[in-house]
């Protein structure tokens, strides 16, 4: 049962990464990307990373994709027209593509299998007891770039101060 | 714990009296001094408290100072019998004098400058007092240094004092270079400046078979005595001993109350508080070299001090005279008796000054009254103020009587001690250690001479600078506070029940009878062998003394005195002080001053030309190199910038701001990398 | 148990497939979910490898999707600057629009 | 897993019966009758809509993005059911029992953003697009202070397990940890034991009286996040016609009204679980007269599954008409003052509590 939901939802987070390659719609695109970031949620959940699972799906879909929308309806001209996006690059990016999955496919052979996979379930109150302890530099640093990239996001994107000056 | 900030807040009450008087504005100078005089009283009485309570007990207090390191310094208090004793000494003399001073200074520019200084000297004094160890007493070792020299140069827009306080300073840091090696030795040897840890390494340390083992580790016994040598080298500048007596009569330059205060009692006391302190390193060479130095040096200081003139040099001379007594007590294994006579030296040396401060004073307001070319220090000029000056007369006939060494005074206890000290150890150690013992009894008899002298020649007989008697007039109850006081405290009485046995002094009772853990030490000082003969004997080679005096200096004598090129040998020695001065300048300081020629000659010759031919060569070599910089490296760069636009005009071509195309390359060449290296 | 090989090539084909989205489209927003793909796919690989008894793989993934979230919000704010400048954010057209 | 099963029936009379409420409510506090018609007192008329709804037909505009049309609704429910998957409703009987609970739940919830834009944009229809937007961003905000206060309320029960949260607010708390301790007010120092006393001095709100102004500001939010009124900007009415939902008709309409009347039964459990007690009594124990034990029932047992279903949907009824009764009451706020209040005033307010609700956790101790 474990096997099949698994291979169920790899093959799903393939699935649908090959449809936002291969669609001309980005919203499209953008709705399939939340399938893709739901299994693999799903896919942690096999990883004993429950709360990285869920993580995922507040960060991820209830946060990041929600912006990548956002994006995709700012830029276009709500006009009626469906959005689409073009390729191009089309063979050496199939190339190059190739070249690198046969070569991480071939270089994961080389990985030495890890025998047992004997996680310890990742409690909440352990994670949070190394995020305050073990982790805590990068847990501060992190903290330091949500804020840099907060202010910088509003002062990138907010209002053209000068010309308002101006 | 209580002792212990009684003890902060004695230290910090200068410091914060120096503070006040630096930043007090000139129209407050007066009310600065006042509340300084205030601030120090407090802190007089607070370490009187301080000593009923200590008693015979020491306490230490330390904590973490700095890291270097593994190697952590500490900073702390000790607190025992003699140091707070001293304590008490320092702050009240300091008081006493901050008192004189408010009339000596009255009309002085660098009033508030003055206070200060006074301040900070007692602040830096207090330092060393309770530092519990040696690399806190050598950092406020410094600052009495730093402070003695900036009073002495207090009047520094005169010549003399401006030398006389450079003298000082370049003297004592020629002591000072032993404390360093002292302290190098003993940071190697024992690893802790602590006074208490060394004085139990100490004990346990042994001299076997030429090596001198502690705890840490090993060293040939020389550096034992080098060590030991090397503080009493401190000692040696700081107290003025021979050879480096030569700064202490030239610090008269300085205010009198200052030459009361440093001069006399306090700072030049410290060499002989850190051999007490440290007594426990000294082994038997250092011992023997202290007592022989002390020896001679109470010699030599009491010989020159015979035939001076200036009044206040004779008390310089004195002075140098007694702390060579105090350094025979160190080196004879009696440090209780050479305390002793520090803490009688302090009162009766500090009235003497401050006394003879007052003469001074008095002469100088008749001076400036008539307008007068005199030297009001001289002692030619003066005569007869004994009834015109009477506080002052009895006051100082008090405290000379003590210097003597005159029964029921205060200096015959203390000298007396010394005596016997002397004594036995000449007897213990041998045939030509007598030299010591002869030294100090001859330096008794000349002490009564030269005081004799002093006290004949400003007090008794005629007025001899051709004025009245009658119009010198006696300064302000400040003087006379300050003086009653401090003769009060020369009298026998105060230091001992019996004042003709020191045996019974209080003072000696309280200090630990034996701190030496010199292997191989064990003499035994404080026994009364030879007491009633040193003391009798000693009495009567005063009597000596005052009786030459008399005959030479007796009131209505008609006293000549010879120009200096008529004197007599003795007399010129004596008041050249041994021609030291003369023989430095002709041996050192023209040996300095020869290799200070002949290295500018090589500068000049060798090394200029040096630098100029190297000069030239560079000129040469850079006009060379100007040129190949033109034709060949310019060239150069022209080409490669002229190639490197052509190859860019090429590879423009597909560099045309398509990220994915760079992402293409990287790729590509990150593959053929891995390629590569695979 | 699922070994964690398979993990690993999901991980790489779901890698493949981000870099091919950033190789080949022209829509700068698609090229950013290319990279949050990407991502992803690196974070399967730190959950799947995780060392026994140790959590530091748990902690890259989480540290991976906070600095994503960070740089997906400065992205985004990038894109709309550029839409604003130049009306597009075809990454072709800008690029012949800048010469 | 199993409570589906309670829930999904649940949801479906709720809807019914809430919607028929919500016309009564809003007719007697516009002092009228509302619907009086249909069955006695117009209780059946809710039903004939919805009878009426499934009869009509499912109209997909020509110009929309069909495919992404059909399933927006579809989405947003199953976005919102799915947050009921770990909702416990008995002492023995609990949604899915994973130790980040309440992380689950509001991330279920801020998924349901997802279906609202996909129903915006597919409509193809400026009034409906202005509309998911608006939804969008309000959703997106207001999560930061709503996240913040539930943080607050975690920071005092000290796991994300909601079943474990509803034990320690009761007389139960004892038969699930073995030393567990509740104090009045969670003032452990004035030492007043009220582990055995229980009923509504061991809700939360009263363990540490700093969550009641944490709990205003949840409701706030859950008020956003659920497109209530005030805040129901989304499907304004005089401005937008009917928001992102104005192309729909029929069936998925229907679908779209049953999400958001669950969305509002489940915030209110949330607040009911988190601030509440749970499916705990209200009633303390005094003395020898022990009613929170008697209200509560022997674990197991029948009494026991009434009282907890009794007590947790008495609460929640009772928060669902605080909601509408604020509907009803207050005027819609507009957007630039539903953006300040969220980011200038309710997220500094939440992070202050959030300082204030850790101190109070350290006397808890």
């Amino acid at each position: 049962m474990t096997e099949v939901t698994f291979y169920f939802f790899g093959i799903l987070t393939l699935a649908s990464a090959i449809f936002i390659l291969i669609t001309k719609n980005v919203l499209h695109a953008a709705l399939s990307l939340v399938v893709t970031l739901l299994s693999v949620a799903a896919l942690y959940v096999f990883t004993n990373a429950e709360f990285l699972a869920v993580t995922q799906i507040m960060i991820y879909v209830g946060g990041i994709v929600v912006l990548i929308v956002f994006g995709v309806m700012l830029t276009n001209d709500v006009s009626g027209k469906t959005i689409i996006s073009g390729s191009v690059n089309r063979l050496s990016g199939t190339i190059i593509t190739l070249t690198v999955l046969v070569m991480l496919i071939y270089s994961g052979q080389e990985l030495t299998p890890i025998a047992t996979k004997v996680h310890n379930t990742a409690s909440i109150e352990n994670l949070g007891e190394h995020l305050m302890t073990t982790y805590l530099l990068p847990f501060e640093i992190a903290a330091l770039l949500l804020l840099i990239a907060l202010v910088a996001a509003s002062i990138i994107a907010g209002h053209d101060l000068q010309s308002k000056i101006s | 714990m209580a002792l212990i900030s009684i003890a902060l807040v004695i230290f910090l009450i200068p410091l914060t009296a120096f503070a006040m008087n630096v930043i007090a504005p000139k129209s407050r100078a007066r009310t600065a001094s006042y509340i300084s005089i205030i601030l120090l009283l407090i802190s007089t009485i607070l370490s009187s408290i301080l000593l009923l309570k200590i008693g015979s007990e020491s306490a230490v207090t330390r904590m973490d100072w700095f890291t270097v390191g593994s190697y952590t310094f500490e900073v702390g208090v000790l607190l025992d019998f003699q140091g707070v004793l001293l304590l008490v000494i320092v702050n009240m003399v300091s008081l006493l004098v901050h008192i004189y001073s408010v009339l000596y200074m009255a009309k002085d520019p660098g009033y508030t400058r003055y206070f200060g200084f006074l301040s900070l000297f007692t602040f830096a004094m207090a330092g060393i007092i309770l530092s519990d160890n040696l690399l806190m007493v050598f950092v406020f070792w410094e600052l009495v240094g730093l402070s003695s020299y900036l009073l002495i140069g207090h009047w520094y827009s005169k010549d003399s004092a401006a030398k006389a306080s450079k003298k000082a300073f370049i003297v004592n840091r020629i002591g000072d270079t032993g404390f360093v090696v002292a302290l190098c030795i003993i940071w190697y040897q024992f690893g802790t400046f602590n006074l208490d840890e060394i004085q139990v390494l100490m004990e346990s340390s042994q001299l076997q078979n030429g090596s001198w083992v502690s705890g840490l580790s090993a060293l040939p016994a020389v550096w034992l005595s080098f060590m030991g040598i090397g503080l009493f080298l401190a000692a040696v500048g700081k107290s003025a001993q021979f050879p480096l007596q030569v700064w202490l009569p030239d610090a008269m330059e300085g205010p009198t109350p200052v030459s009361a205060l440093i001069h006399a009692a306090t700072m030049v006391a410290a060499g002989v508080f850190l051999m007490s302190r440290v007594v426990v390193l000294l082994d038997l060479t250092t011992l023997a070299i202290i007592a022989t130095v002390g020896s001679i040096t109470a010699f030599m200081g009491a010989v020159a001090a015979l035939a001076q003139y200036d009044i206040k040099k004779v008390l310089a001379y004195s002075t140098i005279s007694q702390l060579g007594y105090m350094l025979i007590g160190i080196g004879t294994g009696a440090y209780e008796a050479a305390l002793f006579h520090l803490f009688t030296h302090a009162f009766f040396k500090a009235a003497l000054f401050l006394a003879v401060g007052s003469v001074i004073h008095s002469l100088h307001a008749l001076k400036q009254k008539h307008n007068l070319n005199i030297d009001a220090q001289d002692m030619r000029i003066m005569g007869g103020l004994k009834s015109n000056l009477p506080v002052t007369f009895y006051t100082y006939l008090i405290a000379a009587f003590s210097l003597m060494g005159l029964p029921l005074f205060s200096g015959f206890l203390s000298k007396d001690a010394l005596l016997v000290a002397s004594l036995n150890w000449s007897a213990a150690v041998g045939q030509l250690a007598y030299g010591v013992s002869l030294l100090a009894f001859a330096t008794v008899t000349l002490t009564a001479f030269y005081m004799g002298r002093q006290l004949l020649l400003v007090f008794f007989g005629d007025f001899r600078s051709g004025f009245s008697v009658s119009e010198i007039q006696e300064g302000g109850w400040h003087f006379k506070v300050a003086l009653i006081i401090l003769c009060t405290l020369s009298i026998g009485f105060f230091w001992s029940f019996n004042p003709f046995d020191y045996m019974s002094s209080w003072l000696l009772n309280t200090l630990p009878a034996k701190l030496n853990s010199t292997p191989q030490f064990d003499l035994e000082v404080r026994d009364a062998t030879n007491h009633s003969f040193v003391g009798v004997g000693s009495i009567a080679l005063v009597m000596a003394g005052v009786l030459l005096a008399w005959l030479k200096f007796k009131p209505g004598k008609i006293l000549t005195f010879a120009e200096s090129d008529q004197l007599s040998f003795l007399e010129r020695v004596s008041i050249n002080n041994w021609y030291l001065d003369k023989f430095y300048e002709r041996t050192i300081l023209s040996f300095i001053r020869w290799l200070t020629l002949v290295l500018a000659q090589v500068e000049r010759k060798v090394i200029d030309r040096l630098v100029n031919s190297f000069g030239w060569i560079g000129v040469i070599f850079s006009f060379v190199v100007g040129w190949l910089d033109k034709v060949f490296i310019d060239g150069l760069i022209n080409f490669s910038a002229f190639f490197s636009s052509q190859v860019g005009g090429m590879t423009k071509s597909f560099q045309y701001g398509k990220v994915q195309s760079f992402i293409i390359f990287a790729l590509v060449s990150l593959a053929l990398i891995i390629f590569l290296i695979l | 148990m699922i070994p964690a090989e398979h993990f690993y090539y999901i991980g790489a084909a779901l890698f493949s497939i981000g870099l091919a989205i950033v190789l080949t489209k022209r829509n700068a927003i698609m090229i950013l979910m290319g990279v949050e793909l990407m991502l992803n796919a690196s974070n399967i690989n730190f959950l799947a490898y995780n060392k026994a008894g140790s959590l530091d793989g748990q902690f890259f993934a989480l540290f991976v999707i906070v600095v994503a979230a960070a740089e997906a919000s400065v992205a985004l704010a990038i894109v709309l600057k550029v839409y604003k400048h130049f009306k597009t954010i075809n990454l072709d057209k800008i690029a012949d629009i800048k010469d | 897993m199993s409570t589906i099963l309670f829930f999904l029936p649940l949801l479906l009379v709720f809807a019914v019966l809430a919607i028929y409420g919500e016309r009564k409510i809003s007719a007697f506090i516009q002092n009228r009758y509302g619907p009086m018609e249909t069955g006695y007192y117009g209780l059946l008329q809710t039903v004939a809509d919805l009878l009426k709804l499934l009869q009509k037909e499912d109209i997909v505009p020509r110009v929309a993005s069909k495919a992404l049309f059909l399933v927006a609704p579809f989405v947003i429910f199953v976005a919102v059911f799915a947050g009921f998957s770990v909702v416990p409703v008995l002492p023995t009987w609990q949604g899915a029992s994973i130790n980040t609970g309440v992380f689950f739940l509001l991330a279920i919830v801020s998924l349901d953003v997802i279906g609202i834009i996909i129903a915006g944009w597919a409509s193809n229809n400026k009034y409906s697009l202005l509309g998911a937007v608006r939804s969008a961003s309000q959703i997106i905000s207001y999560e930061v202070p709503l996240t913040l206060s539930v943080v607050c309320v975690l920071v005092v029960t000290q796991s994300l397990d909601l079943q474990v949260i509803s034990f320690q607010q009761g007389v139960l708390s004892n038969s699930y940890f073995a030393d567990a301790e509740n104090y009045l007010f969670g003032l452990s120092f004035a030492n007043v034991n009220t582990t055995e006393i229980g009923g509504v001095l061991t809700w939360n709100i009263l363990r540490a009286p700093v969550l009641i102004p944490v709990w205003i500001i949840f409701f706030i939010t859950t008020l956003a996040e659920s497109n209530r009124a005030p805040f129901d900007l989304p499907e304004a009415e005089s401005e937008l016609v009917s928001g992102f939902h104005t192309e729909y008709s029929g069936f998925r309409w229907a679908i779209i009204m049953l999400s958001e009347y669950g969305m509002m039964l489940l915030t209110s459990l949330l607040g009911v679980i988190l601030f509440f007690g749970s499916w705990n009594t209200p009633f303390p124990n005094i003395g020898s007269i022990k009613l929170a034990s008697w209200t509560t029932g022997e674990v197991g047992s029948m009494a026991s599954v009434f009282w907890a279903v009794l007590w947790l949907l008495i609460k929640t009824i009772i928060m669902v008409f605080i909601q509408m009764w604020i509907r009803w009451t207050y005027p819609r706020v507009r957007l630039d003052q539903l953006m300040s209040l969220g980011w200038k005033y309710l997220t500094p307010a939440a992070l202050v509590l959030l300082f204030f609700s850790a101190l109070w956790r350290l006397m808890m101790v």
